[in-house]
């Protein structure tokens, strides 16, 4: 065992990395919960996400276009969620995981003629003399522009929803779809808005898988990390910053564990394969436990169907 | 009367099965408070949505000093000069206020400006607010406030009310009276819809009456007795409930030192309660919404345990019995939320009766439901009740609230119950349906049961209680005999000056 | 119906995962290749161990299939019970190790290939610290570790071995945070025995000026990481062994049978060794390969202890393939413990 | 303009039509993508739906098969449902599946060789209850700490994955298996096996259990108290409490209900149909479950239907898989769309469609 082999600078470097992926991903489905939508297809999102901007990055050689083709991507397939719950008035749960189902296949379908490529590579930014700072300069400027990016989001997101009318309205809608409506607010409009903003994130957590954090592209890559995103923003009492905090947390577990297998840390193993679950229940416990509804802040009509009465 | 400021002409607006608004017109003068009156289901949210923008007429026009209106959407309406304050759902309870006001305005200034300007505008008119509080802890009279505040800070030209005073004590009644008459002489006309007759007739100039969508007659409220504008309304002559004298027999129900924490963020605790209920005796609780009404009703229907010893019913301790051990003893309940809380809305008539009448109707064995016993319950209870339906198979959502609230009552009544708690009998029902249910809980008080009759609408308390307490901010005043009791010492009870008048 | 031979194939993953089930599907496709239109071939993917298997291969037989091969462990016991309903269906089960009249099974020696990669490692290490991903710890994995170590440390007596267990054959991003947290360990060399190619891409991104990462293909070439970081992989080489079989079934020779095939037979191939390998330790480690296809030499030849100090193996003694096969121990010098 | 209108009840007609309706929606949708695909659409339409159970090579075989893939579909979706409907959202039924075989398995394994027939009712209860000992891990957070049950029931789904995979390459390995991955083969020995019961119907003590389990739901839901309770507590959850139910005791009894019958499936397949405990011997049902029981619209018989027609949707895919070609991928589509549709036209059920005047507010 020799835990100093275990630098912290790069723990907290590649915990960054492993964690961007479902905090984008978590973003997005914050805003849709935020707006009384509950989402369940964030795995399907994400994998259709992973594979447009993989297929695309490698079509025209240029990662930006890749992500953005992702953000399309998972974009557009959250409109069969939309208009069936928005319109056809399904049950958002099961639609969300019918949604995981397709987008599965789907992106298995897409991705057949991409096994074995390798991406265009996004490289990390040259901040220049910034990134040889010690620590710092390998924990915040040495990373990819999506690092950056999902943290910018982070903020954007916060502000958006704190700060902006829009941001308000949004929320008024997620706290009561009838309140909204009678004050003339299009609360259909908003939600399908905010659930296709919430597949443009997760296409991009996909992409980052696809395009940085693997990179490759293989069926079935995401493995797991929608359900993750989910479970983190109920984590986060719905706050863009415990989103990101709830993120980095797990991604640092998940890293930290492999990195105390790889020092030799006599832990059995499959508990410490567990432990990320594990310590997310833990927290969920700690934070429900403390929390009235309000204080947790879920939105009232998360979930509801909204049909308008009048 | 000046020139009008909004007309209406043969505005028609039909929903499968029911003509909403059948051929209306009328119109309302520039600083005119006007009234819109009519039973349950009569028409008038269904007119005043459509002069908002949230429903579009069939046929039928609308002009506004001289212009055409037609809004499509609520954003047209306010921009036209119409602001509204609704009878249900328009404030988020998780929101603060200036954000619940920012909401409802088109075009609001900077948070900042804006918090200024709720302070300012509700100082002046004598309704003080707190842009940062948040909602859901502010009392049902400040919600008020909020709502009314919002359409002020829009300078409306017309000013539209959906049954706004059912939440509001007298003193603050008095304080919306004048500010809407503030307005009215500022050039605001007012369009004013309740069912508090009583009022109308102290604050309108003029009133339309609907009846099944139809204009059925115009008057000068100041001029009409309630009692006539309530016969226009219903198109019959009206009996008032009759109540014997009697004299009260041996304690049936008594709640001692009963004191509970609030159950929810936005609820209000219980402290100290004690209630002595007799045979054959109507107990009225008035109370402004949000003092503790619902906890009351909780606590003793056994929704939420109390303290042993708090809550006896004929010498037996019920306080940490549930809701069904309860009925089983002989206490019954019903709340005021009919859909969702006293009945399932999805559900029928039939599972609706089930609810809560399986154990003393005896309509299970072994847990196993007696669907016919059950149907035929609930079709006793749509006859004695007169409850307009087609069947017993009907859901709940599908009757109107003045019927579901008969169904209701009489599930518990017609379960012969040695004391029942009812909560806002008659809120929302029409004058013909009210009187009824009233009635009903006469008769069951005659029968030799206790009823406590928590409820808001005073002049119903006045009418029907044996005694009256009054509750504020979860406490409860000592009972005095109702026929000892004016609007202004009821008033200054249901103020919390209760304690002030006990030294008096 | 007509008289073409029909073969099925049961696999376990897509044939898109750029690893175990895509060589399978390469040797299907070479048996096309080789019979053309003598023979109608079949194949269905991403099918799950148990229940689903064994109706999957009833399917098959049903439809008129001579011949399944069925490509992963967990299918034995499922082929067992539907080679006993259809006895004149043949079956292949790959890494098991039951058989039947009808039944035959067949497995690669990959251990062979991990001799070759323990060899250069051990060589080319500058940090002395060689990363491991394993997957699952089966005797497969198992034996993989133990055959790279013991030919990298015979090559360079200060080779460390740090091994993470990732618990998952197939995790793109897991894999990949397995590799980053041994390489910024110190590992400058990475094995894998899981499948996809993450790892690579992982000591790709992390290799700089000053320190080279290198890997090595596993179950595919993965050559599209070569030169660097991948220097050299093994390959599962099917197609000749179902070319073979194929064969066997059309001329009506087909017999019952347990192979375990290695370099020699061509079921287990070493990928180009790249430029980035300097000369000698190439020619040392094509040495190794070549005697190894020869029998001159293997992985397994004692002295070897085990890695509580017992003797495993006296000197001059090679393994048993009944030990190799059900291996649940580390060869002395490893560090950590197996789970379980 | 389309707008929808609430009808006062449910259509009849249209809860029996809408099944159709999605079907034949889903053949052209699907059609066409087969046939984006190259592959011929009518050829692969009638292998999924019509082969499987019609076609003489194949339906003796598949049409058994059936009820094999069915049965546990359908016993964890009734558990499910009963929880859906008093509005408890357990979603880690995989997990209870997981440690329900687990749990069973390892009593039975812990026996072997004995030779008595109390071993396999043993290991069904020992399942059943491990399957139920995991749903009471998110009932009770949720019960005292008000934890949100579908995170913690998802979450555990990959603490018994892990869970899984380390028992069956440890204690529950096969010790005569030669070192391999997986415990004994329980189908074999006699003692644990669960068998066919009837020769060729596929009819095993999983599908006993399942049909038991829908008559049973069936009878809670429209007979009993407790299932008046139950779809009280969905509809109306104040209603409930005000008519005496307990939400914790309901949130307990379902999660309970359905996370020991998610256990009895766990342990029925993996003495029968799967055999043994191996790395990843669990393949979805619990999550596929979820899906059957919304398109069962959490009524028991519908439940029964739906996982039927799941499973015509696996064998038949299969089928088309293989015999056509077909990417296992553009099946997965397939279903996926199956369920889309099926989702979207159950609007009309509960609505009426009205074209033409415009409201303001649609
Ligand atoms: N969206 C709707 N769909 C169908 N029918 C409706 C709808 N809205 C209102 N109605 C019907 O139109 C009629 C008028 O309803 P409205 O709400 O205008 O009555 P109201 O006079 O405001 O009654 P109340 O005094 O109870 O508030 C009622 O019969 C009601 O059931
Ligand atoms: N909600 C109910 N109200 C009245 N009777 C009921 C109810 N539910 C069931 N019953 C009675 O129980 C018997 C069996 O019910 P039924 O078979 O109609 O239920 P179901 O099959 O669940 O209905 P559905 O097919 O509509 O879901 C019927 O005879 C009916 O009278
Ligand atoms: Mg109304
Ligand atoms: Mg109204």
């Amino acid at each position: 065992m020799d835990l100093s082999a275990i630098s912290p600078t790069l723990l907290v470097a590649s915990l960054m990395v492993a964690a961007t992926p479902i905090l984008l991903a978590a973003l997005g489905e914050l805003v849709v919960e935020k707006s009384g939508v509950l989402n369940l297809g964030v795995e399907g999102m994400m994998i259709t996400g992973a594979i447009c901007g993989f297929a695309v990055a490698v079509e025209t050689g240029n990662p930006v276009v890749g992500f953005f083709a992702a953000a399309l991507g998972g974009a557009l397939l959250s409109m069969i969620f939309g208009v069936l719950t928005q319109f056809f008035l399904s049950n958002q749960v099961a639609t969300g995981l019918a949604l995981t189902l397709f987008g599965l296949g789907l992106s298995s379908l897409l991705g057949q003629g991409y096994v074995g490529i390798k991406p265009p590579s996004t490289p990390r930014l040259d901040l220049g003399p910034l990134s040889d700072l010690p620590f710092v300069g390998r924990v915040v400027f040495g990373h990819d522009w999506v690092v950056y990016l999902s943290l910018i989001l982070c903020v954007a997101i916060w502000y958006f929803l704190r700060r902006t009318r829009a941001g308000l309205k949004l929320r008024a809608v997620g706290e009561s779809h009838d309140a909204a409506h009678a004050m003339g607010l299009k609360v259909r409009a908003i939600r399908l808005a905010a659930i296709a903003f919430g597949g443009a994130m997760a296409g991009l957590g996909g992409a980052y898988l696809s395009l940085v954090r693997v990179p490759q592209w293989t069926e079935g890559m995401t493995a797991g990390a929608g359900w993750i995103a989910l479970a983190i923003v109920v984590f986060a009492s719905w706050r863009a910053g415990r989103v990101l905090v709830g993120a980095y947390l797990f991604g640092g577990v998940t890293v930290l564990q492999l990195n105390l297998q790889a020092a030799g840390v006599a832990l059995p193993v499959e508990y410490l394969s567990m432990s990320p679950y594990l310590i997310t229940i833990a927290v969920l416990v700690v934070m429900s436990a403390r929390g009235t509804r309000r204080s947790l802040g879920a939105p009232a009509d998360l979930g509801k169907q909204f049909h308008a009465v009048h | 009367m000046t020139a009008p400021l909004l007309s209406i002409q043969g505005l028609t607006k039909a929903y499968p099965g029911v003509v909403a608004n059948d051929d209306v017109s009328f119109e309302i003068g520039k600083g005119q408070i006007h009234a819109l009156l009519g039973e349950n289901g009569a028409g008038k949210s269904t007119l005043v949505k459509m002069i908002y923008g949230l429903v579009t007429p069939d046929s039928g026009r609308m002009e506004i000093a001289g212009q055409p209106h037609a809004p499509a959407t609520p954003l047209q309406a306010r921009d036209a000069g119409v602001a509204m304050v609704f009878q249900h759902f328009s404030l988020f309870d998780a929101l603060d206020v200036a954000e619940n006001i920012a909401l409802g305005m088109t075009d609001p200034p900077p948070m900042r400006d804006l918090a200024a300007r709720i302070r300012e505008v509700s100082d002046a008119y004598g309704l003080p607010l707190d842009p940062d509080r948040i909602v859901g802890d502010l009392s049902a009279g400040e919600r008020q406030r909020v709502e009314i505040v919002r359409c002020l800070l829009q300078d409306p030209r017309l000013l539209i009310m959906d049954e706004p005073t059912s939440v509001l004590t007298p003193q603050e009644v008095e304080i919306l009276f004048a500010t809407l008459r503030k307005l009215a002489a500022e050039g605001t006309a007012i369009l004013y819809i309740s069912h508090k007759l009583e009022e109308i007739r102290s604050l309108c100039d003029a009133a339309t009456i609907l009846r099944l969508g139809k204009v059925v007659g115009r008057c000068d409220p100041r001029e009409t007795s309630a009692r006539e504008l309530a016969e226009q309304m219903v198109g019959s002559t009206l009996s008032s409930p009759a109540r014997p004298a009697h004299t009260p027999g041996d304690t049936l129900l008594t709640v001692e030192n009963l004191s509970l924490p609030p159950a929810h963020a936005f609820g209000t605790p219980l402290r100290d309660i004690q209630i002595t209920l007799a045979r054959g005796e109507v107990l009225g609780i008035g109370g402004v919404a949000g003092n503790g009404q619902d906890e009351l009703l909780a606590a003793l229907s056994g929704e939420r345990l109390s303290p042993r010893g708090t809550v006896t019913l004929d010498g037996s301790d019920l306080s940490r019995a549930g809701p069904e051990a309860r009925r089983k003893a002989g206490l019954l309940s019903a709340p005021e939320e009919r859909l969702g809380h006293a009945a399932a809305p999805d559900m029928s008539l039939t599972e609706n009766a089930l609810l809560t009448g399986h154990g003393r109707k005896g309509l299970t064995g072994r847990g196993f439901i007696d669907w016919r016993g059950a149907a035929g319950f609930a079709r006793d209870i749509i006859a004695a009740f007169d409850v307009r339906t087609p069947g017993e198979g009907t859901a709940a959502r599908a009757l109107s609230g003045g019927n579901l609230q008969k169904f209701v009552i009489g599930r518990e009544v017609l379960q012969g119950p040695t004391v029942l708690v009812v909560n806002q009998p008659t809120w929302g029902v029409d004058a013909a349906a009210a009187a009824a249910i009233r009635q009903a809980l006469l008769d069951l008080a005659e029968a030799g049961a206790g009823v406590i009759v928590i409820s808001q609408d005073l002049d119903e308390l006045m009418e029907i209680s044996d005694r009256f307490a009054a509750l504020n901010e979860g406490r409860l005043s000592a009972p005095v005999p109702a026929a000892t009791l004016d609007v202004k010492r009821i008033g200054l009870m249901l103020g919390g000056a209760h304690d002030m008048e006990a030294a008096e | 119906q007509d008289d073409k031979t029909k073969v099925g194939f049961v696999y376990v993953g897509p044939v898109g995962d750029g690893g175990w089930t895509y060589e399978h599907e390469q040797g299907r496709l070479a048996v096309v290749e080789e019979y053309g239109d003598q023979v109608e071939t079949v194949f269905q993917e991403s099918v799950p161990e148990g229940a689903d298997a064994e109706r999957v291969m009833t399917q098959m037989a049903l439809s008129g299939a001579d011949l399944i091969f069925t490509t992963s462990f967990g299918y034995m016991d499922p082929t067992m019970n539907v080679a006993e309903k259809f006895p004149d269906v043949k079956f292949e089960h790959a890494t098991g190790y039951k058989t039947a009249e009808n039944v035959a099974n067949y497995s690669a020696r990959f251990y062979e290939g991990r001799a070759v990669q323990g060899f250069i490692a051990g060589n080319m290490t500058e940090t002395n610290k060689i990363g491991y991903i394993a997957s699952f710890p089966i005797p497969e994995v198992i034996r993989g570790i133990n055959a790279a170590y013991l030919a990298a440390k015979k090559v360079n007596p200060e080779v460390e071995f740090n091994i993470v267990w990732a618990f998952t054959w197939f995790d793109p991003a897991k894999e990949a945070d397995a590799a980053k947290a041994l390489i910024e360990q110190g590992a400058d060399v990475i094995l894998q025995h899981t499948d996809s190619t993450a790892p690579q891409a992982a000591a790709a991104e992390a290799s700089t000026d000053g320190t080279q990462i290198i890997t090595f293909g596993q179950a595919s070439d993965m050559s599209e990481y070569a030169p660097l970081p991948r220097v050299s992989s093994i390959i599962d080489n099917w197609a000749p062994y179902y070319i073979e079989r194929v064969g066997a079934v059309m001329d009506g020779t087909w017999e019952s049978q347990s192979v375990w095939h290695g370099i020699a037979e061509g079921m287990v191939g070493i990928g180009e060794i790249s430029d980035a390998v300097p000369e000698d330790v190439k020619a040392g480690a094509l040495e190794i390969r070549d005697a190894i296809a020869a029998g001159e030499m293997h992985p397994f030849t004692g002295p070897i202890n085990r890695q509580d100090g017992s003797v495993w193996l006296e000197e001059g003694e090679t393994a048993d393939d009944g030990t190799l096969l059900g291996m649940d121990f580390y060869v002395e010098g490893l560090t950590g413990e197996i789970p379980n | 303009m389309i707008s929808l209108e609430k009808r006062p009840t449910p259509s009849r007609v249209w809860t029996y039509a809408t099944p159709f309706l999605a079907v034949a929606l889903t053949v052209i949708a699907g059609g066409l993508m087969f046939a984006a695909l190259g592959k011929d659409p009518v050829a692969a339409i009638r292998t999924i739906f019509y082969d499987p159970l019609f076609d003489p090579q194949f339906a003796a075989y598949s049409r058994p098969q059936l009820l094999v893939k069915a049965g546990p579909l359908i016993l964890i979706a009734t558990g499910l449902a009963l929880g859906f409907r008093a509005g408890v959202w357990n979603i880690g039924a995989e997990g209870q599946y997981i440690i329900g075989a687990l749990t069973g398995a390892a009593v039975g394994l812990a026996l072997y060789p004995a030779d008595t027939r109390m071993i396999f009712p043993l290991m069904v209860i020992v399942g059943a209850l491990g399957g139920w000992a995991w749903a009471m891990i998110p009932a009770i957070l949720k019960t005292r700490f008000n934890t949100n049950e579908i995170l913690v029931s998802l979450l555990l789904v990959y603490v018994a994955e892990n869970l899984l995979a380390s028992m069956a390459v440890g204690r529950l390995r096969n010790p005569e298996g030669g070192g391999f991955p997986g415990s004994r083969n329980l189908s074999q020995w006699d003692s644990a096996a669960n068998p066919e019961l009837i020769a060729n119907t596929g009819m095993h003590w999983g599908v006993v259990a399942a049909f038991i389990a829908v008559i049973f739901a069936y009878i809670l839901l429209n007979r009993h108290l407790t299932g008046f309770h139950i779809r009280l507590a969905g509809q109306a959850p104040r209603a409930a409490r005000f008519a005496g139910v307990e939400p914790t005791r309901l949130v307990v009894l379902c999660l309970g209900i359905s996370g020991a019958l998610a256990g009895l499936a766990g342990i029925f397949e993996v003495t029968g149909p799967a055999g043994q405990i191996s790395i990843d011997f669990n393949v979805g049902y619990g999550f596929t479950a979820i899906i059957v029981a919304f398109l069962g619209r959490l009524h028991p018989i519908g439940i029964a239907l739906a996982g039927l027609l799941m499973a015509l949707t696996y064998i038949g895919g299969e089928l088309a898989s293989f015999m056509l070609g077909i990417p296992a991928a553009a099946i997965q589509a397939f279903q996926g769309m199956l369920l889309f549709f099926l989702l979207a036209v159950d609007v009309l059920t509960n609505y009426r469609v009205r074209l033409g005047r415009r409201e303001a507010s649609a």
